[in-house]
């Protein structure tokens, strides 16, 4: 079968998706579900093209650990920090829309890497064109049009995320 | 002036309001029709939530008039926007590809949730009409991402008759096994609460569920390609 | 088990907190960019304390609060992507401490490439 | 339940509603459409918790059934009115 491995990778999420949903592992609940998720998998079968690149080795799913923690420290110092300006009377703030480059290609990648900049502290995706990301960033570090500024707030967006993801789809 | 005379109006709509329900009381005890169905359906339909069991099949016809009167706006929209599909590219108003993307993860899933929610009709609040309904919104999600894409319109008509079809065939089953048109009673009733359980709610919810959402779908379908020639 | 519910009491505290939080950055910021800078990160976060204070209380609902959990941290960024975009494609005015805005500057340069194309026919 | 966490859980459903209501304000006064919006938004991602946070001391699992139905239905409700912002409906 064509895309086998994509398919089976939709169907891993349909089935997990399932199983938490039902809250339960009683043998009728998971046959009902395996009939309904492989009907469903066949129905979207042309659209499983989003998940191209993804590995899967021990190595990939050690990564995808790794990425949820650095998530999760992002996204609580993103509290932080939207406390720290709320609460703040003078607002710091020095808004403005950046543009950044990606070299993720797997559509997936680039949908989590769009989620994640956007849940983590002062950055905000507004638009996606071909390679490049533009973010609403809460406090601008440098305007000046360069290369080496360019570089230096990709790194600092979206470096993190980007590197560990590279190491998962590519 | 526009607005003080819609201010009168709201005062007087909740004087009006107020009179009407300032004299209700709430009934202490169930009436004479909810005490037996409260108090006999366990053991006749087996089914947990007692609404699925009246729905499905004390009032089983009555299902089956909805189910017709959907069907029959179905057919009167189709006949109404029918217009053949023209694929058109602006790429001015292409959908981000962030949305594009995510829809292709969430329309699987939002249909599971769909058929999760008939399936567990005799246990959990919903069934078939709200299952078929979220159908319809996976679809609405679908067409959404992508306005150009083009669902067939066989398939949903396949799914439609057929699942109307089974309907049908299960109420004219319990009418020769059991006790009388749409019975529930042509399988086992099974342990209250477990999903295979009221006998034959679940597959007759399960019927009903596909048929409304493919007939939601349809007019979805219906009304996105009309929108498509005319924009032209 | 009663410390556990009350951690988990506590960080649904927290969770109720990080929203009224959200509520007052709605009312504090200049412009619609940043106010759904803070709506969105917050409620999201709001949403996931919550959830994850429940699943110490009722740990025997995992599945459902953990599903409930991912499917926001899924859809809000998303929605609220699509919303910018299309508000800042109609015009949304930044707020006037905004510094750069590179998303216009290119829509710009765009336009003008293609009305140069259409110029040379 | 313990009763400390039931008191806390009350309290945190007061700090809830007076966020949605505070939130409600910016929907009332939101200069643009999508001001307005993004008020709706953080609203209905906010009451997801309050729902959430009903089952829980009601002890009722199908609640939650009805919830993440509701997260859907907003999430779609968003991206409609964002498309007919950009005018691309």
């Amino acid at each position: 079968m064509k895309n086998f491995k994509l398919k089976f990778v939709l169907f891993l999420i349909l089935a997990i998706f399932w199983v938490l949903w039902n809250n339960s592992l009683k043998p009728e609940v998971l046959i009902a579900g395996f009939i309904i998720i492989i009907i469903a998998v066949l129905m979207f079968g042309k659209s499983v093209d989003i998940f191209e690149g993804i590995k899967l080795n021990p190595k990939a799913l050690a990564f995808t650990f790794w990425y949820i923690i650095v998530f999760v420290v992002a996204m609580i110092k993103s509290n932080i920090d939207v406390i720290s300006r709320v609460l703040n009377p003078k607002l710091p703030i020095k808004p403005g829309i950046v543009r950044i480059e990606t070299k993720l290609k797997s559509k997936m990648a680039r949908l989590i890497l769009a989620n994640s900049i956007t849940l983590t502290p002062g950055t905000f995706v507004v638009d996606i064109k071909e390679n490049y990301l533009y973010i609403h960033w809460i406090e601008v570090c440098c305007t000046a049009q360069n290369t080496e500024n360019q570089n230096k707030i990709t790194q600092e967006i979206a470096g993190k995320f980007e590197n560990i993801l590279m190491k998962i789809y590519e | 002036m526009r607005n003080s005379f819609l201010i009168i109006l709201i005062a007087a709509f909740a004087w009006f309001m107020y009179d009407i329900f300032s004299e209700y009381q709430t009934q202490e005890q169930l009436n004479k029709t909810a005490a037996y169905y409260n108090s006999n359906e366990p053991s006749e339909a087996g089914a947990a939530n007692v609404v699925t069991a009246i729905v499905v099949t004390y009032r089983g016809l009555d299902t089956l008039g909805e189910v017709t009167v959907l069907f029959l706006a179905t057919l009167i929209i189709g006949f109404i926007l029918k217009n053949k599909a023209e694929k058109i590219i602006d790429s001015k108003y292409k959908t981000s590809e962030i949305l594009e993307t995510g829809a292709k993860v969430l329309v699987p899933g939002s249909l599971i949730l769909g058929v999760y929610i008939f399936i567990n009709g005799h246990l959990t609040p919903g069934g078939g009409f709200q299952g078929g309904a979220v159908i319809g919104s996976a679809i609405v999600l679908l067409l959404l991402a992508d306005p150009n894409k083009i669902v067939s319109h066989k398939l949903m008509n396949f799914i439609e008759s057929t699942s109307g079809f089974f309907y049908v065939v299960i109420g004219i089953l319990g009418l020769i096994i059991a006790g009388g048109f749409l019975d529930n009673r042509i399988f086992p009733l099974g342990k209250l609460g477990s999903l295979i359980s009221a006998g034959a709610i679940p597959l007759i919810y399960s019927f009903i569920g596909l048929k409304v959402g493919a007939e939601i779908s349809g007019i979805v379908n219906n009304i996105n390609e009309t929108e498509l020639t005319d924009k032209l | 088990m009663d410390i556990l519910q009350i951690i988990g009491a506590s960080m649904v505290l927290i969770g109720s907190l990080v929203l009224l939080i959200a509520s007052i950055g709605l009312h504090r910021m200049p412009d619609a960019y940043n106010r759904i800078q803070v709506g969105t990160k917050a409620s999201t976060m709001s949403v996931v304390f919550v959830m994850i204070g429940f699943i110490f209380i009722l740990p025997s609902w995992f599945g459902k609060f953990f599903t409930i959990m991912l499917f926001v941290m899924l859809t809000n960024p998303i929605s609220s992507n699509v919303l910018m975009r299309a508000s800042h494609k109609k015009g949304e005015p930044l707020s006037s401490k905004t510094v750069i805005d590179n998303l216009k500057e290119d829509e710009e340069k765009e336009e003008l490439n293609k009305n140069n194309e259409n110029g040379t026919f | 339940m313990n009763e400390i966490a039931q008191t806390i859980l009350l309290i945190s459903a007061g700090v809830m509603l007076l966020a949605l209501v505070i939130i409600f304000l910016r929907f009332i006064i939101g200069p643009t459409i999508t001001n307005r919006v993004i008020a709706f938004d953080t609203m209905t991602v906010g009451s997801l918790g309050l729902i959430a946070l009903i089952a829980v001391i009601e002890q009722r699992q199908i609640y939650l059934d009805v919830n993440i139905i509701y997260g859907l239905l907003s999430f779609i409700a968003v991206v409609v009115i964002g498309k007919y912002i950009e005018k691309s409906l």
